[in-house]
């Protein structure tokens, strides 16, 4: 028994042969698993020795790292170690309470992913009920939607998309990564506004304002947060 | 409103299959009426793109007729949409009369079946959305990521101009603060005043004025500026009748005593000479 | 270049091989990597499956790491995920902050550049006030003084002098363009009226020591620069 586990020992050494691992591994590792948020390329770089060729060395790190309990991931551009998914059920965490958050909250979350950027009345036209404001405050208090801008319709109203806290919270590398995606543009279901068999537009968080919008004003978010009770809600729950 | 729960026979459509469990339905559990008609539309069990808006139209009438009479409260949304279904259904029964405005029956039905395939499809979409591995509950950071540390490089910003300023001020400073340190050794005449009315009242023969004043001297350097300063002290006694003062000759060692209280007419008497 | 790239993504893959790992490695991995703390052998071991042999896993892991530029270490009897230490150098992130020199830190830096060599009881006693070793190791980091010598009296204090940073930042050729007394006054920063017995010194930085220096230990300029609290600065500035 000891001889094997001395074996196995010894195999990891041997594994782990230092000699045949480029030494930016190392530091990407080490510059990776230090750091509490995701580091983009650019920052990774920034640490490397010169001539290091960053993409490849991700990639080998990614391909080592992909059967391991931890993996390298990449989230909206910027690389991060995370657990391996397949072993949640290992990780049961007592002191963390995830959120529940209600149907509606989740609906609405769903459609600002796939429409986004769009209004509280594009939300409420897809799903056929009026919003509370409480559910919007609590899907901004999540982090995982922000204001982006206004509407350049009647009213002004505000536009919402997804931040990159939702694509780090869903495990999604980017916005077309979310799931059934491709079915729902095939359907033509995706875009509310128009009529199906048009094309659609693919939802999209890029920062930059579109041509139907204009950008925040000073006070704008405070407003979106703010927990007051919004008149045209009608005082529905 | 009460918790009514509220027992719907459907007045099931040709092709629905009749073992059909009667729906059971809180009106309280939807969100809306197009979440209400896609829970009915979903008891159709065919694609919703082949669905019969017809009988989904019914079926949605018959709730509403079986939730008024049983008085539930249903909120304004539900009686809207009850109107509009109802107005819908008759422009399906009725042969289709060619109209230049306004969208055919048919073409609203359409919208509508596109409309619940498209809360079906985000529906199933979110819940896609919240079946991926999440953050926190499936997947995990690092737990107790390192500090990178932050090097600061100072950058100090002083001038030529700082540097003579401060110089040449903290110099001065120091030069004016010896000088006002060597004003201490000088006894004032404020303090010669006050010593000598002290020694006034101790002795009352005539004394040497430097006799005393040797025992107030510490260091010899200052033995001129007591011995000046007492001296001009003595001189403001005399003049304010305190004092007598007696020196032989010039140079001689002063003498002085505390006047003796005198009638005036003694006061040209020539006073007692101290012995030699 | 693209095929190298490839060949070594494709190597790190099969370095990887998930076959000959067990699977208790993946899950010690990502345990100890998503911890807050460092956790114990037992508290491990109640996470793995029956029969895994938790110190030879352990041991395993540790061999495989080793290398690495994560290793796995043992605190306190505890494991726990930390970057390497030849690595610490890549840990830490670098700014500049321009700072000005406090009043009391100009006033010294004067008195050395005239007065030097000086030890800082010769500086205090020019400046008439004790010097906090604070002022003192802003000096010392600024680069413009250096401790040159240990004066030949008991207590051999050190020795400053400034150096040729000091004269860079201040635009001096060399210390003699340190404006003496007559210029001094000729500009007005000093008072026409001052004793007749002032004077101000001319200062030279001769790197050579002088007839009352001894040249400096090995560690003088650590201890120069060590931030600890000096017991004699009794009374600070």
């Amino acid at each position: 028994m000891a001889s094997l586990a001395e074996k196995r020992i010894a195999d990891a050494k041997e594994h782990s042969d230092p000699q045949a691992r480029p030494e930016e591994l190392r530091l990407l590792e080490a510059l990776l698993f230090a750091s509490s948020e995701p580091l983009d390329q650019a920052a990774l770089a920034k640490r490397m020795p010169e001539g290091v060729d960053i993409k490849v060395a991700l990639a080998q790190l990614q391909a080592e790292y992909a059967s391991r309990g931890v993996n390298l991931v990449r989230i909206a551009n910027k690389w991060t170690f995370r657990t391996a998914s397949d072993l949640s059920w290992l990780m049961t965490r007592e002191s963390t309470e995830t959120r529940r958050l209600s149907r509606a909250a989740i609906e609405m979350l769903a459609i600002i992913a796939y429409h986004q950027p769009g209004t509280r009345a594009e939300i409420e036209e897809i799903r056929g009920v009026m919003t509370s404001k409480g559910t919007l405050d609590v899907l901004l208090e999540t982090g995982w939607i922000r204001p982006r801008g206004r509407r350049k319709t009647p009213g002004r109203p505000l536009t919402f998309g997804t931040t990159e806290a939702f694509l780090s919270q869903f495990s999604l590398e980017a916005l077309s990564d979310l799931p059934g995606l491709e079915e729902l543009r095939g359907t033509g279901l995706l875009d509310s506004r128009l009529p199906s068999g048009f094309s659609v537009p693919t939802p999209s968080d890029n920062p930059a304002l579109r041509d139907d919008e204009d950008p925040l004003e000073i006070g704008d978010l405070e407003l979106a947060l703010a927990p007051a009770v919004e008149p045209e809600s009608g005082g529905r729950s | 409103m009460s918790a009514e729960i509220l027992s719907f026979e459907t007045g099931r459509p040709a092709e629905l299959s009749d073992d059909e469990p009667s729906l059971v339905v809180d009106v309280e559990g939807y969100e809306g009426p197009l979440d209400l008609l896609l829970a009915l539309a979903r008891q159709q069990k065919v694609d919703l793109a082949k669905i019969s808006i017809l009988a989904l139209a019914n079926q949605y009438l018959e709730f509403i007729e079986a939730a008024r009479k049983i008085r539930l409260e249903l909120a304004a949304d539900y009686l809207v949409m009850a109107a509009w279904l109802a107005f819908l259904k008759s422009r399906l029964l009725l042969p289709e009369i060619p109209s230049a405005d306004g969208p055919s029956a048919e073409e609203m039905a359409t919208a509508l079946a596109n409309r619940l395939r498209r809360l079906e499809a985000i529906r199933e979409a979110s819940n896609r959305l919240m079946n991926r591995p999440q953050l926190n509950r499936d997947i995990f950071p690092r737990g107790d990521p390192e500090i990178i540390a932050e090097i600061r490089h100072p950058r100090f910003t002083a001038t030529l101009f700082d540097l003579l300023t401060a110089y040449a001020a903290q110099r001065q400073q120091r030069v004016l603060a010896t000088v006002h340190l060597a004003k201490r050794t000088v006894w004032s005449l404020t303090e010669a005043r006050a010593a000598l009315e002290r020694l006034v009242g101790m002795a009352q023969d005539w004394s040497r004025l430097d006799q005393y004043l040797i025992n107030y001297v510490v260091e010899p350097s200052q033995k001129a500026t007591v011995f000046a300063s007492s001296f001009a002290a003595a001189l403001e006694l005399v003049r304010e009748g305190e004092l007598e003062l007696h020196q032989k000759e010039a140079f001689s060692p002063l003498y002085f005593r505390k006047r003796p209280p005198q009638p005036v007419s003694d006061a040209m008497t020539a006073p007692d000479l101290p012995a030699e």
